[in-house]
């Protein structure tokens, strides 16, 4: 622990069970707050809509990766293969293109994938090895056994007092600062 | 062929003269233009490799012996400190180097090992030299060959050659097609000659007792033996040479029997036929001999006489044979009936094969002379009386165009029956005619060796000179010639090899092979032929004539001022420029033996009275004896092309075995079966005994073979070959006797326990009911010519989806016609020489990996047993306008050129081997380690400098010779116009002596292989698959005497 | 529990990903570029020789043509290398005892060649052929450079497969008239474009399918 | 428990996961086989033999590329032996791990989850295992990457109408999708290692590989998202992967190569052996780590029921193969092919891949054989043999003998064949091992979320 009070990040209350979570999270948002977020160790569908998220970008991100994959694999074979040393190959003609379906397939799988996973990573700002979060010692079992909810200081209706009080309000096992 | 005479003429003619007799002879390890070989894996030993290896022999030529040179490579092979890097780099491999049979083998992957380190930097090119002429010889441009007329000395009768010369080293053989011997056609012996020039096994030192001695010496030693020779005329002084065809040296050993008088010459080679001297003695009071004239022959009969076996006297016989049977040609086909006592080329190619014992020979020919009204009756056996009544009335309709031909080996009455049946179909002066023989002073030559047997038992020979041949090896057993020989004083050995006879002799010196040489001989008809040589001998060679003049103190003399001071004494050739032509054409024009006909004398004893058949004991076998069709008498035994060249009928290869019938196979209850490694096959192995002396053979069942024949073959069981030939094989000699050099009874056939391992290229030789070779009567071609499509309509060109690739400009094709095609497998070894084709060894080929471009598979037609024929299909790649092979190819390796040909590119190969998966056909070869000699250095003067080296891990396959099209496409382009039709000749078309084989550009109409595509004869090999071969065959047509039971065409 | 890592590994972590793969995309840059280095062709390095031998004088002051050292271009594959009589042809009486013409001498004498460092090395699977080039318009200098300005011979081409492909697929950029062909001097000229496809007609250049045949250069 | 098994499953169906399991326990039950500090003794004997194994490989690799590729049985005209047939084999067991987690998932069979985790890992082992072959079975392997498209001063591209180059890319998207989709799974795991993790060194490892996962409600749903697109995508490519090997051998024109029916026996077969791997290894790893509680008799039974599925299929494409040889085809070759299958010197391995494929599987239509631990095992073994005799026949026995009886041929694997592929075996459990010991076995957040605990009950 540090000497001079470290400035605040947001505040953190710890749950049991999901349910409670749930229930909490829906009363916060509820009260007007914004900036808030829940922590759970597996996902749970009903918490991001309870802290009002929804988002749909990552399928757009991966179409678009599936169709640049699917263009390249089909125009480097047709390039290679017609336009910049057209060889006669077992009297194929040059522009042999059903023997190019299969690796156009693969690229297009290939770059969707990619597209998805990066896309993830960076929609959800990974990696990030540092959050304030782990400053508070019992936030190692939000990937266990425990749920937590937290509203960060960033809110406008955020005030230290206020919000510990609203929080408390929820009975959680408890509540704790989060430092910078 | 045309091409290479021009260039003789303007550019090798008048410069071969420029200065008198001093012949500007290129000498290896002299200002010889060399690039040093780059380590490319692919490339090295290529054309540059090959002249950097000059340099390696002008070190090993300089002072030095050859013999210690060699022994970094050979001799090292056996010193502990060899055998100490080997137990470190292959522990698996030690037991190898102890077997001297598999060392080649070892060297290979330790080749293999090394040439690794050349792969890690394979784009990078290191700094490499350039070797100009200091003093260039004017006919010389670099990089462009010279061709000189030359022929191959060979026991009845030279084949005359045209040698391609690459910067003064010989790398390949062609046919001379002026020469009447052969017109233009080579032999597998002519092709893989020029493997032995460049053999580094072969003896390179003057030897005394094992010790190097200097020419000098050698002279300086003789000099005194002879000397107390003289005193008494040479009593005690014998002679042994090879038959003798050269004129210069029968004039030169007569020179040495007036200095000794009481001195003797005694001839003998494996393959005396004394049968026919003794009979031409007989009947014509003369020793003539026959030459046959098969252009005019309409019925042939041959009485165990394979003639159409790849022999240099037989090459013009097979043109003629061929031509007569060509639709195409116009001629009205012949008929053959061939009587054989072992499944033989000849037999497979004849209308009526007639399988007997060599016993019954003689009784079906007395039948059939009878029936002519020759000779006494005899009484023949029933299974032959309707056979000898057809074959009769046949020869007797064709009165002067029919022919009787015996065998080599058959005895003086067949032979004289033979002569008699001519007679009298008055075929004398026609189909056959009668010259003097080719050699200088014919003998019997079995007679001659027992008296001089005789003589060295009873220690009448205190010196003996042997003049080439092995008799040690080759002598029949019952003579012992061995044993006889250690009672002589001095023995003299002049040879190739040190070999057997070389163990036995105090004096070995070694023979210069007949590419380093000057000598002359007679071929054929016995035109004289001129031999050039090409190269100065590589190491300490000395010539049959250079050896005899040391004898006759005239050791002074070089072979050329022999030969050429013999034939200023001869009419025909005094004259500069008349000697000038014969050199510059190989051979004198007109110069052939007079030639007549001549009727036998009826009364001769040998058409009177019958032979009595000796009945041979029960269960005993007859056994004939026969030269070996890749090795010959044993003289090829150290030569890799030859040992792995698979044999015509069996497709055996680096062994001999003892034939057997299917029949008598079952009865023995021997087996043949097949390994799982792809070429092997497990033999049993039996105890043969004859007269008392016994050797063990492999049996192998041979469908074809007459029941209760077995037949050996000479050639095999070398002791002292070299590391190729030594140890291959049995030596049939070992059971030979002088009185039945051929063919014997009272064989007797013991099984044993033991098994062995032999190596076939091809397990299966039936067509499994696939139409693969379309054979058919001449009578039904005439009647449905036709019929080849009408039973399988030919696959359609629109068929594919894709529209056909244009070809505009050439398209390549070849044409192979299999009514032509004996199965000699010249094309085979040609191919090999042109294209670089490394040899693998035995164990390789029992693993199927053969290197062979051009192949040549052989179907038996007919029942299992007793097939009525045999049918020969070359199949070199078929370069498909579809190719399967490169459309899987991930690499691009294998695609086509523009003019139609499946290329190869060695250099982008990565080694899927997916190619040759889905080749239909199986052409590809693949190099599975790194069978190319990297390790000898006298191999890399060998190779074709315009043919890439190939490694290890890459696939090759015909090429169509694509660098002899490409060179005679730039001098085209040169000139401004195309190429002319035949002016490109693939290696095995020119080597073809049936011109079986034709290549051109089947865009042009006129072109002689467009032609034969048009015939209704023509067809491509597994046309369903649509893969649109450009190679394609003409089918097989027989001509069965209607009378006898007709062949089946139909393929069991 | 206690932060593992400090604030500013979130930064470095990106930073991390995205400069792997902006390394890996530049070093495959770097490589291909690398392999068509002068490094790795050999052009532009001049190879010393055991003659001092210098084409600018030969070439370029005295005249020399081409042909009279490289007698067999118009013939055969290869150039040719002078044979040490034709150095001697001049320099028996010429610099006869110049030390640095020693070498010449003392092959002539011995017999024994000179051993020249070769300057243009193709790989031995590649089967070039110089005749056939010279007759149908191509010059020396299109391959070799200004030979006559090189008093040390290098090479000026990069002598690999995508160069040779270059010109088989358009020879016309580079065809001259034959009298040019062993003009130093020569410049391709402005209308070189329709020169050229007046040339490849009359010279019956072959098409550019049968000139990208790989057949056409390796055997 | 062995015993006890059998009795429960008469009656009702075994449950995915055993009762009484908290998030608390689930977490620790499974973390612990990685943190805990001492490795057991029988770890250590498995690595070992493994690794014994894996060394033997090297060593005949090294002789291969010393020697070259004719130290293998391979000739002409025989010129796939063992090597291809590895490939075949690693690649389709490698289709179960992709089969489960992706397939499975879209298909929402959530007794898919306890086993999903090491099944990927068994997909990348075997394709790592795979993808060494085409690489050794090259004449020359050191060009390897003549077979990638790459700008060159060759200015020559890959022949891209070669089924091998579609292998190619094929098997490296499989190789690169199968990994991203591992890791990924691993994240919320490898979170929860770092956070339990004592030793500094760990945490700091697994907290890198993690990438400062918290559970965020927000990644969670981004998280499903994608992991869903990626399971959507993995299901196509899958099989599209085994298709595209199974073309190398479709796209030639060889008798017995040359058929429609090889795509779908070929995927089919590779499922049917991947679950037999999985089996193979389920059965020991849940008896060595006690993971009964997770892996129990209704995953077992399951995995038997596909299996039997998939063996049926195969055998159908058997059925079909002599179907269109014999009576419908018409051509000689692909007749004679067919009877030669079966009669010919390769008779024998026909015969005993149609016990081991088609015939002993058929047990599994008795509960007994689904109940009986170690009858699945030893059936599972033997589905392995059997698949791998089935890619040896389809190999040899149309390019022994193919259109022309001039050129037959016969081939057998010499030792270095057989130390090759033992020893790519060695290879593949040698990772196995060390994944087991550093990285969870299964997916600790998706048991989680299937406790009855994590349910969600609505009230308002």
């Amino acid at each position: 622990m540090k000497q001079i009070a470290p400035p605040l990040y947001g505040l953190l209350a710890e749950f049991d069970t999901p349910n409670e979570l749930v229930r909490a999270a829906r009363a916060t948002y509820a009260a007007g707050y914004r900036r808030i977020d829940a922590f759970t160790p597996f996902p749970i569908e009903e918490l991001s809509e309870a802290i009002g998220f929804a988002q749909n970008k990552l399928a757009l991100i991966v179409l678009i990766g599936g169709i640049l994959g699917g263009l390249f694999g089909f125009g480097l074979q047709y390039w290679a293969s017609a336009i910049t040393y057209p060889i006669n190959v077992g009297g194929r003609p040059t522009n042999s293109w059903p023997a190019f379906i299969p690796i156009t397939f693969e690229m297009t799988v290939l770059f969707a994938a990619l597209a998805a996973v990066l896309g993830m990573l960076a929609l959800n700002g990974l990696p990030q090895p540092y959050h304030p979060a782990f400053n508070v010692p019992r936030f190692a079992l939000a990937s266990n056994d425990r749920f937590f909810l937290m509203i960060a200081k960033a809110d406008p209706l955020f005030t230290h007092q206020g919000t510990h009080e609203f929080l408390k309000s929820l009975n959680p096992r408890e509540v704790s600062d989060i430092d910078e | 062929m045309q091409q290479k005479k021009d260039r003789m003429n303007d550019e090798v003619g008048p410069i071969q003269f420029g200065s008198g007799n001093g012949f500007s002879l290129p000498v290896l390890g002299q200002d010889t233009p060399t690039t040093p070989e780059s380590p490319d894996p692919i490339a090295a030993g290529s054309r540059d490799a090959a002249s950097s290896e000059v340099l390696a022999f002008q070190k090993s030529v300089e002072g030095k012996s050859g013999k210690q040179y060699w022994r970094s490579i050979d001799e090292w092979a056996g010193t502990p400190e060899f055998e100490a890097y080997v137990k470190r780099e292959y522990p698996s491999q030690v037991e190898v180097i102890v077997d001297p049979f598999s060392r080649r083998r070892f060297l290979q992957l330790m080749g293999a090992s090394l040439a690794l380190a050349g792969f890690s930097s394979c784009a990078y090119q290191p700094k490499e030299e350039l070797l100009p002429y200091v003093r260039q010889p004017e006919e010389i441009v670099a990089g462009k060959p010279l061709y000189f007329a030359t022929a191959m000395p060979m026991s009845g009768g030279a084949a005359p050659l045209l040698v391609r010369s690459n910067e003064g080293r010989p790398t390949k053989i062609e046919g001379n097609p002026e020469h009447p011997a052969t017109l233009g056609g080579t032999d597998i012996f002519s092709q893989a000659s020029i493997l032995g020039l460049y053999d580094p096994e072969r003896s390179q030192a003057v030897t005394y007792t094992g010790e190097i001695h200097s020419w000098s010496s050698f002279i300086g030693e003789i000099r005194v033996a002879l000397g107390v020779e003289k005193s008494n005329g040479g009593q005690g002084l014998r002679i042994l040479t090879e038959p003798v065809i050269s004129p210069t040296l029968g004039k030169q050993i007569m020179d040495l029997l007036k200095l000794y008088p009481n001195a003797t010459w005694y001839q003998y080679e494996s393959a005396a036929s004394d049968g026919a001297f003794q009979a031409a003695q007989e009947v014509f009071g003369e020793p003539v001999r026959p030459i046959y004239h098969f252009e005019k022959a309409d019925r042939i009969l041959s009485l165990d006489a394979d003639f159409l076996a790849s022999h240099p006297k037989n090459l013009r016989y097979i043109k003629d044979y061929t031509k007569k049977r060509n639709p195409e040609a116009g001629n009205t086909p012949n008929r053959l009936y061939a009587v054989e006592t072992t499944a033989t080329a000849t037999g497979g190619n004849s209308d009526h094969r007639i399988p007997m014992k060599p016993s019954e020979v003689e009784m079906f020919a007395r039948g059939v002379a009878a029936a002519i009204g020759v000779g006494a009756a005899a009484e023949v056996p029933e299974a032959f009386s309707l056979m000898i009544e057809e074959v009769a009335k046949d020869l007797k309709a064709h009165r002067g165009s029919s022919l009787v031909i015996a065998g080599d080996e058959q005895p003086a009455a067949v032979h004289a029956l033979a002569y008699a049946m001519n007679g009298a179909l008055g075929n004398a002066g026609s189909t056959v005619v009668f010259t003097k023989p080719l050699e200088v002073n014919p003998v019997a030559q079995l007679n001659g060796l027992r008296e001089l047997v005789a003589d060295m038992q009873q220690r009448k020979v205190t010196t003996l000179i042997i003049l080439g041949g092995n008799p040690v090896y080759a002598a029949p057993a019952d003579l012992n010639f061995a044993g006889a020989l250690e009672s002589v004083q001095l023995r003299i050995y002049h040879g190739l090899y040190n070999d057997e006879t070389s163990s036995y002799c105090h004096w070995h010196v070694p023979e210069a092979h007949y590419l380093e040489t000057w000598s002359d001989t007679r071929a054929y008809d016995g035109t004289i032929s001129i031999v050039q040589p090409l190269i100065a001998p590589l190491y300490q060679g000395k010539s049959k004539h250079e050896v005899l003049a040391a004898i006759i103190d005239q050791s002074d003399h070089t072979s050329y001022e022999i030969v050429r001071a013999y034939w200023k004494s001869q009419g025909a050739l005094n004259t500069e420029a008349s000697w000038r032509q014969a050199v510059h054409d190989g051979f004198l024009k007109e110069s052939a033996l007079p030639a007549g006909g001549l009727t036998a004398k009826q009364t001769s004893g040998l058409l009177t009275n019958v032979t009595p058949q000796q009945q041979p004991a029960s269960n005993t076998f007859e056994v004939n004896f026969r030269l070996d069709p890749t090795i010959h008498d044993g003289q090829f035994a150290n030569n890799g092309w030859l040992q792995e060249l698979p044999k015509t009928m069996t497709k055996l290869t680096w062994d001999n075995a003892a034939f057997f019938s299917p029949r008598d196979a079952r009865n023995l209850r021997l087996e043949n079966s097949m390994g799982s490694s792809g070429g092997d096959f497990e033999v049993d192995v039996v105890e043969l005994e004859l007269a008392g002396r016994k050797i063990k053979a492999p049996a192998w069942i041979l469908p074809g073979q007459p029941d209760g024949v077995v037949t050996l073959h000479l050639g095999y069981g070398r002791t002292r070959a070299g590391h190729v030939g030594t140890a291959t094989g049995f030596n049939a000699n070992l059971i030979r006797n002088t009185g039945t050099p051929w063919n014997a009874t009272g064989l007797i056939v013991r099984s044993t326990a033991e098994r062995y391992v032999m190596a076939q290229t091809q397990t299966h030789h039936s067509m499994e009911g696939w139409n693969l070779v379309h054979e058919t009567t001449f009578d039904e071609y005439r009647e449905h010519p036709d019929y080849i499509h009408e039973e399988e309509p030919p696959t359609p060109r629109d068929l594919s989806l894709f529209p056909n690739w244009p070809y505009n400009g050439y398209a390549w094709g070849l044409a192979i016609d299999l009514n032509s095609c004996v199965g000699c497998s010249a094309c085979t070894v040609a191919c090999q020489s042109e294209n670089n084709i490394p040899v693998v060894g035995k164990e390789q080929v029992m693993m199927s990996r053969e290197m062979h471009w051009i192949r040549i598979d052989r179907y038996f037609t007919g029942s299992g047993d007793n097939p009525n024929g045999s049918v020969f299909q070359p199949v070199p790649c078929m370069h498909c306008e579809n190719a399967p092979c490169e459309v899987v190819c991930p690499v691009g390796a294998t695609v086509h050129s523009a003019e139609g040909t499946n290329d190869m590119v060695y250099n982008r190969c990565v080694g899927t081997r997916y190619c040759s998966n889905n080749c239909p056909y199986k052409v590809r070869r693949f190099n599975f380690l790194l069978f190319n000699d990297w390790t000898s250095a006298s191999l890399k003067l060998l190779r074709n400098p315009e043919v890439t080296v190939r490694s290890r891990g890459i696939m090759e396959k015909c090429t169509y010779c694509i660098q002899r099209i490409q060179n005679a496409k730039i001098e085209s382009e040169k000139e401004n116009r195309l190429v002319r039709d035949g002016e490109i000749v693939t290696a095995c078309q020119s080597a073809c002596p049936a011109d079986a084989i034709t290549f051109g550009n089947i865009n042009d109409p006129n072109s002689k292989v467009a032609k034969l595509k048009a015939s209704k004869r023509n067809y491509s090999l597994l046309d369903d698959l649509n893969t649109r071969p450009r190679t394609t065959y003409l089918s097989v047509l027989r001509n069965p005497n209607p009378a006898l039971k007709p062949t089946k065409t139909e393929n069991a | 529990m206690s932060q593992i890592f400090h604030h500013s590994t979130n930064t470095l972590a990106r930073v991390t990903i995205f400069g792997t793969l902006f390394i890996i995309v530049g070093a495959l840059f770097a490589i291909a570029e690398f392999n068509r280095s002068n490094y790795i062709t050999h052009a532009f390095v001049a190879r010393e020789q055991p003659v001092q031998f210098s084409h600018k004088h030969h070439v370029g002051d005295v005249g020399l043509d081409c042909r009279y050292c490289h007698t067999s271009v118009e013939k055969a594959a290869s150039a040719g290398i002078p044979p040490t009589r034709v150095c001697m042809n001049c320099h028996s009486q010429i610099w006869k005892d110049s030390p640095y013409l020693e070498p010449v001498r003392a092959s002539f004498r011995t017999g024994k060649p000179i051993r020249w460092t070769k300057v243009h090395d193709l790989p031995d699977f590649v089967y070039f052929n110089h005749s056939i080039h010279v007759s149908k318009g191509v010059g020396c200098s299109t391959c070799h450079g200004r030979v006559d300005q090189m008093p040390l011979m290098m090479q000026v081409s990069p002598l690999q497969m995508e160069w040779c492909l270059d010109c088989h697929r358009n020879p016309e950029k580079v065809l001259r008239p034959k009298s040019e062909i062993f003009n130093m001097a020569w410049t391709v000229p402005s209308d070189q474009a329709e020169r050229g496809k007046r040339l490849a007609k009359e010279y019956n250049i072959q098409s550019k399918a049968v000139l990208e045949s790989c057949s056409t250069c390796h055997r | 428990m062995a015993e006890r098994e059998p009795m429960m499953a008469e009656k009702v169906v075994p449950p995915i996961m055993e009762p009484g399991y908290t998030f608390a326990t689930v977490t620790d039950k499974i973390s612990s086989i990685v943190l805990t500090h001492k490795t057991p003794r029988g770890w250590y004997i498995g690595f070992g033999i493994s690794f014994a194994l894996f060394m033997m490989f090297l060593y005949a690799v090294s002789v291969l590329f010393v020697r070259g590729i004719g130290v293998w049985g391979v000739n002409i005209p025989v010129g796939w032996g063992f090597a291809i047939v590895n490939f075949v084999w690693w690649i389709g067991i490698g289709h179960a791990g992709t089969l489960i987690s992706a397939i499975l998932l879209l298909l929402k069979q959530d007794w898919r989850t306890s086993i999903n985790r090491f099944a990927e890992a068994m997909t990348l082992f075997a394709v790592a295992c795979a993808g060494v072959y085409p690489l050794l079975h090259l004449g020359r392997p050191w060009l390897a990457y003549w077979l990638f498209p790459y700008p060159n001063t060759m200015s020559v591209w890959p022949q891209f109408r070669s089924p091998l180059i579609w292998d190619v890319f094929a098997v490296s998207t499989y190789a690169i999708v199968s990994l991203m989709f591992w890791f990924v799974g691993l994240i919320p795991d490898l979170a929860t290692l770092r956070d339990r993790a004592t030793g500094r060194v760990q945490k700091v490892i697994y907290g890198l590989l993690a990438m400062g996962w918290r559970g965020s409600a927000k990644h969670w749903s981004r998280y499903e998202t994608m992991y869903l697109l990626l399971a959507g995508l993995a299901t196509p490519l899958v099989v599209s992967v085994h298709t595209v090997v199974s073309f190398d051998f479709a796209i030639s024109i060889l008798p017995g190569w040359h058929t429609t029916i090889f795509p779908p026996y070929f995927v089919a077969g590779a499922i049917y052996s991947g679950f037999a791997m999985v089996m193979t290894l389920a059965i020991p790893i849940r008896k060595f780590y006690h993971l009964e509680g997770f892996i129990t008799m209704r995953h077992l039974q399951n995995m038997s029921k596909v299996m039997l599925a998939m063996g049926l299929v195969v055998a159908y494409g058997y059925g079909m193969e002599i179907f269109m040889g014999l009576l419908y085809s018409g051509n000689p070759h692909e007749h004679f092919q067919t009877v030669n299958r079966i009669t010919g010197p390769y008779g024998i391995f026909y015969a005993a891949l149609i016990l081991c494929n088609i015939l002993t599987p058929q047990l599994m239509w008795m509960r007994r054989t689904r109940n009986s631990v170690w009858a699945l095992f030893v059936i599972s073994i033997i589905v392995n043999i059997g698949m791998w005799l089935e890619r040896f026949v389809i190999v040899v026995s149309s390019l022994s003998r193919d259109f022309l009886p001039s050129s037959w041929g016969m081939y057998a694997g010499t030792r270095y064949d057989w130390m090759t592929f033992v020893g790519s075996i060695g290879l593949f459990l040698t990772l196995l091992f060390l994944f087991l010991r550093f990285l969870p076995t299964i997916s600790i957040f998706e048991v989680r979320a299937m406790l009855p605990a994590a349910a969600i009950k609505e009230k308002h």
